[in-house]
């Protein structure tokens, strides 16, 4: 834990401005989210006029506070330093004379000026998030009721207007891809022979943990032909057998299947 | 102090997946008395069924739960009826192999998902999210399918460039790409602030 | 007749899976009068508001929904696991600007907080609580992004209008000079918000 104990380590380095507040930053060193963060940290803590920053000592501030953080081996996001460099080339603008055309504009000139505006409205929002996340939140702090009403139950299936949204469509298309290898596309043949025998265990066990099943479900881990002849061959014996009683929500709604025993263990 | 029990038991009762027993909401309340807890649920039930409302609190197989009233089943009903429906993962599979492979034929469909698709096509068809384009031209002319209309409205889509690539998402776990940072515009390009806009006096 | 009503309202939203609009239960119970359902609805919700019980009906995501009180949470854990977990500081944030910005491009977010936020946007996405609403039409056509419906749902917001306001949130500070942070110009390039999409005031 480099966060621990950072402070005899730094006292060996004598770093002039990190005494005053290393040991705020050991313990709050994590907890920046970035840059904008730490900057409305370090002019918080000075108490500065975020209205007229005092470059150079921001600047050295945060700079001493990135050395800090490679001090303790903590990684450095890029991020940091894009914010330092944009640091150094406000202070280097601000040494550069002016020449007299610009003088006269120095009030809208002042380098500081959109980093001011950025920090403002970063600040806003950073604002606003915390106020989002002080509500209550459902699922942790509000919950909704969780007992389907018997008439509801049964219509778990009734097809109506569609709710997914368009992530899930992409989504659904990538873990297909990745799912499926390309070599597999045409070749329908299967490593290894699969029992109908198998397949009814598993689908017997499967409906000891649950009510219902989908037949999607059942054959969504291994999307091959033998699987579904399989899977549909087991399925039909267990209707033979009268183990399960199958449902379809509509005409061309998924297949579902129940114990037609609820609870019953299977004799064997 | 007795209306803060009722409460707390009602919120229990809500929120629970089935019926609870008087014994479990004992357990569950274990810091109030077992016969106080027994008499806020008698008065809750008479309550409920006192005001006439939508739901009742009532015993059933050893537990207390709340229940819709049977007298209002028709109305209820009609609700499930129209339900908005999840979609399945079959569905969905297909209907973004549609979407990004379009046009395509049905044996296209089943040859990436490896399975029969002819029942999820069809239900897409009914949905009206896609719809035959023509016929290819191969032996056999078969069907040949594309996204609808429909399609673009209920995924909010402008036109089906806007359907997002699958790069597009996987750039979202990439690193972050400092190139993209806006330049901070220090120089020129700044616009003048309104007076008294900035307050750099 | 009108006790009838709202027990039939009640009924519905208590069988509901989800928050019911009120267009929606005008709509399943087209027998009654659009005034005096919506009158209902505002009856009901002050009516359990009132009586102090274990869950009350507020307006969420555009619709109806009985929940239960958070005071109550410490209890009803006890019984059923809390699902949700707290959000992290940069979710929150780059919430905070989409819910209030939207639509925004990634870029737009990153540079506003400064660091990427790829991964937290995935998640975010994966959560649902953010949706992709399209392409913007710049060159590059980057995805745009918006809240969603389960956002609202989540944080128990009745639309966008009632997150508070980026003037409220001024307020919170003590600082004065804050006042003039409404008048700061934001990006010249930026979108205009659509009409009563966005909370600012």
């Amino acid at each position: 834990m480099p966060i621990g104990e950072p402070n005899h380590l730094l006292e060996e380095e004598n770093l002039p401005l990190l005494d005053g507040f290393q040991e705020q930053y050991s313990v709050h060193l994590d907890k920046f989210e970035g840059p904008m963060d730490l900057l409305l940290h370090l002019i918080k803590k000075n108490e500065l006029d975020i209205y007229d920053i005092p470059i150079a000592i921001i600047t050295r501030q945060y700079l001493e506070f990135i050395k800090l953080m490679k001090y303790l081996n903590l990684e450095v996001a890029g991020d940091f330093l894009v914010m330092a460099a944009t640091l150094l080339h406000i202070k280097s603008r601000q040494l550069l004379p002016l020449d007299e055309q610009e003088e006269v504009e120095e009030v809208e000139l002042d380098p500081r000026a959109e980093l001011v505006r950025r920090l403002l409205e970063y600040q806003q929002y950073r604002e606003a998030g915390m106020l989002i996340g002080a509500r209550a939140l459902l699922g942790r702090e509000v919950f909704v009721r969780s007992f389907p009403d018997p008439a509801l139950a049964e219509a778990q299936n009734a097809e109506g207007p569609l709710e997914v949204s368009l992530f899930d469509l992409v989504d659904a298309f990538r873990v297909l891809l990745v799912r499926i290898p390309a070599e597999q596309f045409h070749d329908v043949a299967a490593a290894e022979t699969l029992s109908i025998a198998d397949c009814i265990n598993e689908i017997l066990s499967l409906l000891q943990e649950r009510e219902t099943v989908q037949f999607d479900e059942l054959v969504s881990d291994d999307f091959t032909r033998e699987r579904v002849i399989v899977t549909f061959l087991a399925l039909l014996e267990l209707c033979r057998l009268k183990l399960v009683r199958i449902f379809q929500g509509s005409e061309h709604g998924s297949i579902w299947f129940v114990p037609s025993v609820s609870r019953d263990p299977v004799s064997e | 102090m007795s209306s803060d029990l009722s409460a707390i038991i009602e919120s229990l009762l809500f929120t629970a997946d089935s019926a609870l027993s008087t014994d479990r909401i004992c357990e569950l309340l274990y810091e109030f008395d077992k016969n106080a807890v027994t008499a806020a649920l008698a008065e809750l039930a008479e309550y409920h069924s006192g005001r006439g409302g939508g739901f009742d609190l009532i015993e059933v197989a050893g537990g207390w739960q709340f229940r819709s009233r049977p007298t209002f089943h028709s109305y209820i009903t009609r609700h499930i009826r129209a339900k908005a429906s999840k979609f399945s993962q079959s569905s969905l599979e297909t209907l973004a192999i549609i979407a990004y492979r379009q046009p395509v034929t049905r044996t296209d469909v089943e040859h990436l998902r490896g399975v029969d698709c002819g029942t999820v096509l069809k239900s897409l068809l009914e949905k009206k999210l896609v719809r035959i384009m023509g016929k290819k031209d191969i032996p056999g002319r078969p069907l040949i399918y594309g996204t609808s209309k429909e399609f673009l409205e209920t995924f909010g889509l402008k036109d089906l460039k806007s359907l997002p690539t699958l790069k597009e998402i996987q750039a979202l776990d990439e690193a972050p790409q400092y190139e993209r940072q806006e330049e901070l515009p220090l120089e020129q390009n700044m616009r003048k602030p309104l007076e008294g806009d900035l307050p750099f006096a």
